[in-house]
């Protein structure tokens, strides 16, 4: 047959780091999650597997959120495309514990997307300097009163001579408690809507910071869910992502919405992850358990035919959404299709393997029972399926944004 | 001809039973969690209701009002919590292997005694199970097993019984049982319709415990969601969510229907009945997963956290659902009788 | 055990009638449904089985709507209950032709529950003389711009001297062209919205009223589906359904919705009945052609499986809409939410039907794929799911009418 | 590194199969319909591209451009006409039966007749089939058998065929074909990735023509629905409709992923890559079985009659998703090797 240039196979780089990601996971990520799940508190940011995974410089970009520059030579390095198959690997051992890996999390891609190279360098390069202790940036858009709305942040930022004077509350934001600093979307005049969006990064210990709360969470309890408040808090005026120029045009909400286009398919990824580990505890169940004929034991299999079928699926539109970023396409589209898909579906997945154990599902496989709790908040953050139609819905058939 | 109506006794219980889910049991639900069951006052309000023993014979110490009766009292108590009731009720699902049991003497005295709160008595749908998820912190004084060419009795109080009710059910008190050392008290052989009618009956006791469970998740969604605006009106005014709001409680009224349909018609002894319940049981899994997720959904991220009690329901809905081998069992066994299974309306 | 009230058993009365429709299913049903098909044309109203099926006396009340008046004792009589059955029985055997059957039709319920006892005798009674040749009636209310949207129809209704003038086109009415009358909907004053809307009962042979097109349709091709228009239709003042008292607080529309009540669980049964030939086919097929063990016949019965449970739940969806309905509670809810769940469930059972047919679904069976194309009408008429659901939101989570 | 474009050469046939669609068959499919399958100018047209060989090798008058460039090729030409193709596709899903056969002298004598179109190939994926459903208007010359345990080739040009292609595919002529006198020219054992890929590859054929028909149909009724007022505003602005459709374009998007996905594999020769075009079948399936269904669903009453292509889509999904014995079988044969099949991905 003539060639053909598509394919589907990883490169030797991704493969070496996803074998190191898979040893960590089976060492630390699964026993460790479990563990944080049966404690039903967070790992202390102190627990020396962080400064063991940070020595090793795995964390941070690997896992969480690609800081790694662009190649040289103009060529896409595929950076987002290894990033969602190192955070589907990492989900596959613990979710949980994924998140709570030092580096940037989700503060990375506002940083990235919307900092000047000044500020990227001033944020970013610190992750680059593994001999210090581990550390953690964070992402804050949720607040009490907006959450699938984020048109409709409250926080409030006015101009006050070099400084910004921040006012609002933050909620179901990640790491941030251990944050050194986190990326905050506040409103500069509500009455603008979206072209009043600002995004600006928070130093930790800034005066009127203050995490306030610490979700119990029914899942995914390895990392801290918080809830802060910003009270007359200054941040420099250098500390505006982009600078003052940079908010034309709704721009704020554009980069908010361009970091959703890069963290959504790795959300999506984490959920292939999970179903992945199910399927996997389904299909061992299978092997040990089962019958080697009769009914059960071909529902059993159809169910496995099913889990395949929807992880693989799953994982493409993952993948074909961060090929298109690596590309420089366009991919909000193809990234919401990744967000809405993966997450129900994966929870299909584990539900299956559920119906596949039986009683064992509760009575002797305690990581089966878990990772159900921990597949549902994905479903949640960076948009749910609801939101994800809506967008989806608006690029195919121009529904009208509400409100 | 056709009636839907319940019993003035059945519809009065019910009415009473969910006064003390929503006054007793509802507001505490994460203090059961917490303390691993019931406290004592509460298990003795239920008790006084007869719950346990509804549909359990006079002589045996019940009040033999049926399995209608007991499916509308299970409903009711799981609205207010469900975990509790798993191991509150200490018949629960092995009194319809008692009521077919050949040796009535013998499945009295198993009931009778759990009925009185003396010990517990539980029911295993397997084949070869040599360890079984139970409710309770310990091994049951009894276990039956029902297999599908007939029934068994274990002398359990003696097994081995690890914790394990994983992160869920937490008010079961549930455990592992190794039932391989356990002693058979006795065995019998029944007919096909026989294991039919224990099995099934045996899984309307799941079957009403979900249902409560995704009626209350889905009530308390909906009253979250006409409360909170996003985008300037209620989420659940957001055609999206309104549709799935009306789709999950056709579910779980389209539910609610066969799981008592399937009652009267084993109250009534229609043949096949126990088919029947299967399959019912089979329609409340799928409300109740359904209803708990959405139940999640429409709160957003609230959905998640343990200030609301959505995230509680939508995991024990999933742990509710593996009981008595869960769905594949329900399955297999319904396909058995499937082909031949007569039409229970028109035949 | 004590005794119980609950029963889900059929009395004698409906019993008897069943076996008539079986019987009539099995002899004329089914095969002048083939045959219809296979034509792509509706059976002629000179049809002698509609002669035949008229003088028996099993068309018309029956099968159609129930025409009966009440028991005179005050109790219910169950005919709702009845007809739900008869019509589930009848749409066993082809929905189609059943629809074609001479008799009030969905013209019916309006006059019946909006019709002044001089009306309902008027345009009732003449279905009671079995003698003459075989009659039908007909319902009108979608229109080219009005399909879901009922309160928005555009057919003027003006009152001039003794008689209404009546000037719109209706689409979508089964029957109408050979009906004797037609139960018309109007509006008196579109600015009104669903106050404004008349009921008129159309008799054939009124100037300006024209049948203009028989639908080619995908299925259900024994009956007629017709458009017709009103141009200056005369009808006298006496034909306005229950006179113009009737019409305060919005009771036309009222009217409308009220017949809905007692034909949405008649069209939900129509959908369990063509569920049931579906999985009759599929339980004869796997009978005949499966091998008794395997993966393939254990995939087979757990479609049976789902089939039977899909079947059953929505029967009992659409029995208590109706008992309800039988026993003068209010049932809108029960009757949406019947005929909400059926008709997607009895599609999706039908299509559980093919998977077990596999190529034998297209290759030797005609029937099954006739009823995969006949059951999607009923998704569509008298409100699609989607109608539904916004009627049962509205009761639910108090979702405001649009528009 | 994994990349998901597609060559030139595919995309620039793609291209024009898409105008070809657009231009030449859409708007005349109820005449295909009438008439039985496409007229002799269309055929002509339809053979210049090469659609037919174009996963054939050059040596059999084909033009190797692989599986998916046959994918690519019959999504594009279904949006057209998807009635027609199945006929018109001579050699069809019988050139992956052929593609693995031991004996390619003959397998290259039956597919180089086909693609002349002297003949016609057909593929029947069964153990003991004597009836079998093929499209065109008399029985194949040649007809390929698969079961689990091989391959076998039949002389089914003398067969009795009857027309039975019911209400859905009348532009494919199709007809039931009687095997049980057809001779068997010869017979083969292959082993069982083998068997897996040929079935694989050839329900690619039907999943390819699905997700074809699917987004025919979700284009056309996302289309209307944008233009048809409902309540004041437009059927696809209400937000429970805009939902359905965002959740049928991910899954018809999923599903031509994994289409693609598993015909690069079988392209790149990857071990197991049957299996996951079996896999990817059913996705497509799912996808067009839904997607066809909401397309008759977003025009109401005019989705059910003649004057809109929606019904005929409707109707045709699900008599293409019983070729090749359907979605069972296709599960049936994955759920053979699913426990051991390796991850695509990461093994």
């Amino acid at each position: 047959m003539k060639t053909i240039e598509s394919t589907l196979e990883l490169d030797q780089r991704t493969r070496a780091v996803l074998e190191q990601v898979r040893n960590l996971g089976a060492s630390h990520l699964r026993p460790l999650g479990l563990q944080a799940d049966r404690a039903g508190a967070p790992l202390p940011p102190d627990h020396p597997f962080f400064e063991m995974v940070w020595r090793s410089g795995l964390a941070g970009g690997a896992l969480a959120a690609p800081e790694e520059e662009e190649g040289g030579d103009g060529a896409p390095n595929y950076r987002h495309v290894r990033g969602c198959v190192l955070a589907e690997e990492a989900s596959y051992w613990d979710r949980g514990v994924a998140v709570s890996l030092p580096g940037p999390g989700l503060g990375g891609p506002p940083v990235q997307l919307m900092g000047t190279p000044a500020q990227r360098e001033q944020f970013l390069s610190i992750f680059r300097d593994r001999t210090g202790p581990p550390l953690w940036a964070a992402f804050a858009m949720t607040e009490p009163g907006a959450g699938s709305d984020v048109a409709r942040i409250e926080t409030r930022c006015t101009k006050d001579g070099d400084h910004w004077v921040l006012n609002g509350t933050k909620m179901f934001s990640s790491n941030s408690k251990r944050a050194r600093w986190v990326a905050v979307f506040a409103t500069a005049d509500r009455a603008q809507g979206r072209a009043g969006h600002r995004a600006f990064v928070v130093e930790s210990g800034t005066p009127g910071f203050e995490v306030i709360r610490v979700e119990k969470k029914m899942g995914v309890r390895a990392y801290e869910t918080c809830t802060f408040v910003l009270q007359d808090c200054r941040v420099p005026a250098g500390n505006l992502l982009g600078g003052e120029e940079y908010y034309g045009e709704r721009r704020g909400f554009k980069g908010a919405m361009a970091s959703f286009n890069a963290t959504r398919p790795v959300i999506a990824a984490n959920a292939v992850g999970i179903a992945r580990a199910a399927a996997d505890i389904a299909r061992d169940f299978i092997h040990d358990e089962y019958p080697r004929t009769g009914t059960r034991r071909a529902l059993a299999l159809e169910r496995m035919v099913d889990m395949r079928r929807a992880i693989e699926r799953s994982r493409l539109l993952c993948l074909r959404a961060a090929w298109r970023l690596d590309r420089g396409e366009p991919n909000a589209l193809e990234s919401s299709l990744a967000k809405m898909h993966a997450p129900p579906v994966a929870l299909r997945a584990v539900s299956m393997a559920f119906d596949i154990l039986g009683e064992a599902g509760i009575r002797r496989d305690r990581l089966l029972e878990k990772l159900y709790r921990d597949v549902k908040v994905l479903d949640i953050v960076e948009g749910t399926q609801q939101v994800q139609r809506l967008i989806v819905a608006r690029r195919l058939v121009g529904l009208p944004s509400q409100g | 001809m056709i009636d839907f109506s319940l019993t003035d006794d059945i519809g009065a219980l019910e009415a009473e039973l969910l006064r003390f889910a929503s006054n007793q049991l509802r507001d505490r639900a994460r203090g059961f969690e917490a303390g691993g069951g019931w406290d004592a006052a509460t298990l003795k309000t239920f008790r006084a209701f007869g719950v346990a023993g509804v549909d359990a014979p006079e002589s045996w110490g019940g009040v033999d009002l049926g399995a209608l009766a007991k499916v509308v009292a299970l409903e009711a108590i799981s609205r207010g919590d469900a975990g509790g009731i798993v191991a509150a009720d200490t018949a629960g699902p092995a009194t319809a292997a008692a009521l077919v049991c050949p040796d009535q003497t013998l499945a009295a005295r198993v009931v009778t005694a759990a009925l009185a709160g003396e010990n517990r008595a539980a029911l295993v749908l397997a084949d070869q199970a040599d360890e079984a998820w139970m409710p309770g912190s310990t091994a049951p004084a009894w276990t039956w097993t029902s297999h599908s060419g007939g029934l068994r009795l274990l002398d359990t109080a003696g097994c081995a019984a690890t914790l394990a009710d994983a992160g869920a059910l937490h008010a079961s008190g549930g455990v592992a049982v190794d039932l391989s050392g356990a002693e058979t008290v006795a065995e019998w052989t029944l007919d096909p319709e026989t294991v039919a009618l224990l099995r099934g009956r045996a899984r309307l006791w799941p079957a009403a415990v979900l249902l409560g469970v995704a009626t209350a998740s889905l009530d308390y969604g909906m009253a979250y969601a006409r409360e909170r605006v996003v985008m300037g009106i209620p989420v659940a005014h957001h055609q999206g969510n309104a549709f799935a709001i009306a789709e999950a409680a056709g579910m779980i009224e389209a539910a609610r229907a066969s799981v008592r349909a399937a009652a009267v018609r084993i109250d009534q002894a229609m043949s096949w009945a126990g088919v029947w319940a299967t399959l019912a049981y089979l329609d409340a899994v799928d409300a109740a997963l359904h209803a708990t997720d959405l139940g999640v959904q429409l709160l957003g991220g609230h959905g998640y956290v343990e200030d609301h009690p959505a995230e509680k329901w939508f995991r024990e809905a999933r742990a509710l659902t593996q009981l008595l081998g869960g769905r594949q069992s329900a399955i297999a066994d319904a396909a058995e009788y499937v082909l031949d299974l007569p039409d229970p309306l028109l035949a």
